[in-house]
């Protein structure tokens, strides 16, 4: 059977040139960076080396590169060290209701500890306004967090305006940009921000490594104690072998993207086009423009997204769901309610995330298939009766 | 995740669908993730017996499964055994559900007794169902 | 030139069916462990065996294995996040003076949270005595953090004693066995420890990975948020292939410890008595019985370590030493002036430690290599002359 993977806003398969360079490192450079013998040495060169290229993807100062265990542990450190180290200054944080959990429970941590938090809302396509942002600012602001890209529907965000205004203003502004490197420019001077957070694993780098830029200046405090490893903002042992990696994937990503992303873009609006227009009761979530080049989000009204997943599973498809039933847990994706959707709609959605390997052809398949998988679905679903019948859905 | 049985239900469903002239139909909505199952009973007034079943869901693939599994169970069964049906025992003939997912094979349960109770309602017999037993139990 | 390396206690390289057994996760396995899909399941299931793998090895269940990014985080989740959670029902802690930094630093961090920290002194040898731990504690005592073996002169601590009487007060107990597993037996049950710490780098595994064993039942929270990855503990998608890594690593270690260490304990004691033996003004750091069997330190009397280890660096050998100058930091290492070595002395100290590629020939070729080194840093050193001419030093 066909096996088409196409979840890769979850994760990416490492790439043959970045295994290479691990292996290298592995098999040859086995050393502690801290160690000043000729085993560590070479360990040393290689990770300053991997900080040089990360910072010149992002157009950064090597020095501002802090290498992290993953895109979480860089949201963390920027959000809750930053708020910390900087509390004196003021009580107020700023961030949006469309945040990944690693920036959302920071924040929930922080108010714990006294912060007062603003959660912007977003439009019915995912996106904060501009407007509510300047209205949200207080004196007593100090931190601010616009997450770059959505994980979920694929909404860029204005962050390039919080930006200008957060400078302006003196207030501390972190990006999360782990679903957007690699996809569209993701430039630190551009968008003027304090810190930005990157992870390995969604640019075809290893999983459990992340990168948080941090402007040259700027002051956040670590949540692990220990070693004096990156300015002991993130202490252990550092693992050259993940950091060398993530430099080469992020190096071919960047070099790649203006291709790629146009490649993408063609699939993806292809696949929503493709869907939207073969099965009925169905709608696009997120924004047609200013749109993530890899992400594609559909209800596909009136049936569940597990069941969903499973019968494109069966059929080697890879997918993703904001629905509840994914994870068991009681709330669909916080993502698709702040935007609006009822219960039911957000219940039917499916992420379709494309990537390098990506062809015409799965997306063909999957627009083939996906057509009776959702009529056999309907068929056994009582809200789709209810629709057919005109009786109201609750 | 899943056992075999359980993917086996999912991907052939028996007894989907509805019955036009049916004895009882429930519908039942779990609160826990708004999921909805509609269950509908034909019954042979004189012998008691569920002559046939069909049902609706909308919900995940362990309440799929679940729903299938249990119109299997009580079809061409009295409706006194239909009464001592239980979400576990319908679980166990899938070979288990994951954890997190047990709360859906109540939905089965509750769709059932839901049916069976429209049909107490309609028949007029007294089956020994009481609606503000489900009200409670709905919200365990 | 021959290459000996001797700082395996600093970190070990990757062996070859810990490499094999990562290979086909980056290969075949790149799902995220928690998508439902084809790609996902293979990911989940190998983590969960790599679990009970790593629950095998240490006597525990798999249900009380938590995965973290290093033995650091481990240290932190469980005295930071174990203090805090627990905080209502004492404000007291206890520890030793020789503790590894990523515990030392933990504690540094709650004694300014309000925290009061008891810091145990150590022998000559870099032994707590049970007595003064005894005498340590208080009503108010809630978790107590007493390392398994030393990382830097290979001491013992009597953890078996210690954990029994914490069991008995229900006092939280952690141990940091980054140095033991694989060497000495690690059994919690026998420990009788709520929590321990291991990293994947010290037995052949990779870098950038830890477990954190928790007892079941035990309460501790996490230091950084976001998904519910470990229960929550340590957010982020996890890094399967360091997971199944380690795992591989860790059950190899267990298996191969009793005939290894058997063979490290002869390479051991055959280096220390090469080198007192040939080098007059040498001592042993450490005690000669209940000794890590891969650990050897000794000072080299009035040379200094910086040095001492460019000059073995230019022979091949790599190692280590507690001296300040290998860092440029001010002090010399905390553990060996906790164990009463004078500032000279610690500077002159020679951390060689063992492991599965040391052979008889190295150990030769280090005992022979030493001696010139010694004599032609002495011929260079001021302290050297002043106590050759019977000339007090300070
Ligand atoms: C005793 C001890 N504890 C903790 C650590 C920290 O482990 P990691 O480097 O994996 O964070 C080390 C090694 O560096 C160690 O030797
Ligand atoms: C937008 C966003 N932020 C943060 C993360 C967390 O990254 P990691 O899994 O490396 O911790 C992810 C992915 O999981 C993400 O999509
Ligand atoms: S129906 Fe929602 S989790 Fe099963
Ligand atoms: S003499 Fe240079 S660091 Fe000590």
């Amino acid at each position: 059977m066909r096996k088409v993977y196409l979840d890769h806003a979850a994760t990416t398969p490492v790439r043959q040139e970045v295994l290479d360079a691990m292996m290298h490192v592995f098999k040859e450079v086995y050393g502690n960076p801290s160690s000043i013998h000729q085993f560590g040495r070479p360990a040393r060169k290689l990770m300053e080396e991997a900080r040089e290229k990360v910072a010149k993807a992002i157009n950064a100062d090597p020095k501002e590169i802090v290498f992290t265990g993953s895109g979480t542990e860089a949201d963390n450190i920027a959000i809750v060290g930053g708020a910390r180290a900087n509390k004196k200054k003021g009580n107020h944080l700023i961030t949006t209701v469309v945040e990944h959990h690693a920036v959302l429970d920071a924040f929930k941590a922080l108010e714990k500890e006294g912060f007062e938090v603003t959660y912007l809302p977003v439009d019915a396509d995912g996106r904060i306004s501009v407007d509510d942002f300047k209205n949200a600012l207080r004196d007593d602001t100090v931190l601010v967090s616009i997450m770059h890209g959505n994980n979920e529907v694929g909404t860029i965000m204005p962050v390039e305006e919080i930006g200008a205004i957060c400078r302006e203003r003196k207030i501390l502004f972190h990006t999360d940009a782990v679903q957007t490197v690699g996809k569209i420019p993701v430039d630190v001077k551009a968008i003027n921000c304090d810190f930005l957070a990157l992870s390995g694993h969604k640019i075809y780098g290893p999983k459990g490594i992340g990168v948080l830029y941090m402007r040259r200046g700027v002051r956040t405090q670590p949540l692990y104690f220990g070693g004096g490893q990156e300015r002991k903002l993130r202490p252990g042992t550092e693992n050259v072998a993940n950091i060398v990696g993530l430099s080469v994937a992020i190096e071919l990503a960047v070099a790649e993207r203006e291709q790629e992303s146009a490649r993408l873009s063609a699939l993806r609006d292809k696949l929503i086009d493709g869907i939207l227009g073969s099965i009925e009761e169905t709608r696009l979530n997120g924004p047609r423009e200013q749109r993530l080049p890899h992400n594609v989000n559909v209800s596909i009204e009136y049936i569940e997204g597990e069941a969903l997943l499973l019968s494109c599973d069966m059929k080697g498809i890879a997918a993703s769901s904001g629905s509840a039933c994914t994870s068991g847990s009681l709330d669909p994706s916080h993502v698709l309610m702040a935007m609006g959707l009822t219960h039911t709609t957000a219940h039917g959605s499916l992420r379709l995330s494309l990537g390098k390997a990506t062809t015409e052809e799965d997306v063909d398949y999957v627009i083939e298939q996906l057509k009776p998988i959702a009529d056999k679905l309907r068929a056994m679903s009582p809200v789709w009766e209810r629709f057919q019948k005109g009786l109201p859905i609750t | 995740m899943y056992s075999d049985k359980v993917i086996d239900h999912f991907t052939n469903p028996r007894n989907v669908g509805e019955i036009e002239d049916a004895s009882g139909v429930g519908e039942v909505g779990n609160m826990k993730c708004g999921d909805i199952m509609k269950m509908y009973l034909k019954i042979n007034d004189e012998t008691n017996m569920i002559e046939d079943v069909t049902f609706k869901t909308f919900g995940c693939g362990a309440a799929i499964a679940t729903s299938s599994m249990s119109t299997e169970m009580i079809k061409g069964k009295t409706i006194n055994e239909a009464l001592d049906l239980t979400n576990r025992a319908i679980a166990d003939a899938l070979d288990g559900l994951p954890p997190v997912k047990m709360h859906c094979s109540v939905l089965a349960e509750e769709a059932l007794k839901a049916a069976l109770l429209d049909y107490q309602k309609k028949s007029g017999k007294n089956l020994g169902l009481n609606e503000e037993d489900f009200e409670d139990w709905d919200e365990q």
